[in-house]
């Protein structure tokens, strides 16, 4: 299952593009790809916080994400 | 009724004559967010603006919904600039309208501390000497 | 630095940039009454406003003097009509502006309460059938 | 002694006029101009209230009155 996932801000500059695509052998959850998001980008845990959402909505962590999800990393936001 | 733009240029403060309806709402509190030239004692050559575009409308209407269980307010409005903002200009124009003053300063304030809060923008500021993501590191 | 002016005629909204000192603050809030069409379900045609000049700009110094015991707020503006405004049009324009957006919002709103409360000006309303100072009577 | 008082708002249509001018005998207190100016217009003393104001400040009523003061009638203001 290939998973989409949009980047913006400073976790835009660490991943290295805007859009980018992580491959499961099985269903996961939101924590199970925050994971291996950390495990493959490190610099990704070292922000104040990382929020994860799904289809435009925060997610809490125990969500199940599909393959038609919108899936987008959402560091600390800054507007206004 | 309801205006949330994301405004790639500069930000009219020509504000449609629909939003205002001069005729049935008394007041109107503004907040007018802009690029100051110094922050944290060094000099701010510019912003840049990024944004979720389809989440920030999603997180707005979100807000809006929020806003209105708490405050009888007829009419909100939020335009944000995205893209390269210099000092002096304005980042963000955040608006409510009512019959009441009080409703109406209530409404704009939380507008603008839930667009703080939860709104996916993301602020790069450029200062001489170098640029940061600002809040993004602990 | 402070304006406070009495306007006979349109209120621009063109404000003096050294008010704005868009390099220091970042915020401004404003509150902007326009004269409604309708109101206590009667036609407005127009108010009248009437100013005792003197002692408005007396209160207003000693109201910006009790805001800024409270209040760090580096900025207020107060642009009033006098004569005849009709519906649609500007009455007041009140701003505060400061550094930080709460204080802002506080500034603003105290100044608009206390020019409400205290600041020698009449309003009297021509309405479809007939005219009536506000507030005179209990 | 010669007191101007300048009359504002609906207080100005009682008195008929901008400026009228009272006459008094002797030293008085604003509380004492204020029951001289009820019972030359009773209609002042219909108002939700009549401040009054010397030298452009709100007086309490115990203020005593010279020929030089700039006197005024407030009535409830509506401003904005």
């Amino acid at each position: 299952m290939k998973i989409k996932i949009l980047a913006f801000g400073i976790s835009r500059e660490i991943v290295g593009n805007r859009e980018v695509y992580l491959d499961f052998e099985e269903e996961i959850s939101v924590t199970q790809l925050r994971i291996e998001l950390f495990r493959r980008y490190p610099k990704l845990s070292e922000l104040g916080e990382l929020f994860i959402a799904q289809n435009c909505s925060y997610t809490q962590g125990y969500e199940l994400v599909s393959a038609e999800d919108e899936i987008a990393l959402i560091p600390p936001v800054s507007g206004g | 009724m309801d205006i949330f733009r994301l405004e790639p240029h500069i930000i009219s403060k020509e504000l449609p004559e629909e939003w205002l309806r001069k005729d049935a709402h008394g007041g109107h509190v503004f907040f007018e967010g802009t690029v100051r030239g110094i922050n944290n004692n060094r000099r701010v050559l510019q912003l840049e603006f990024e944004a979720y575009e389809s989440m920030v409308f999603a997180e707005l209407m979100r807000i809006s919904k929020i806003i209105r269980e708490k405050i009888d307010v007829p009419s909100l409005l939020l335009l944000h600039r995205t893209g390269v903002v210099k000092p002096g200009e304005l980042a963000v124009l955040a608006g409510a309208s009512s019959p009441h003053r009080a409703e109406a300063f209530q409404a704009c304030e939380m507008l603008m501390n839930e667009l703080k809060r939860s709104v996916p923008i993301w602020k790069k500021e450029f200062f001489e000497g170098g640029e940061v993501w600002v809040s993004a590191h602990p």
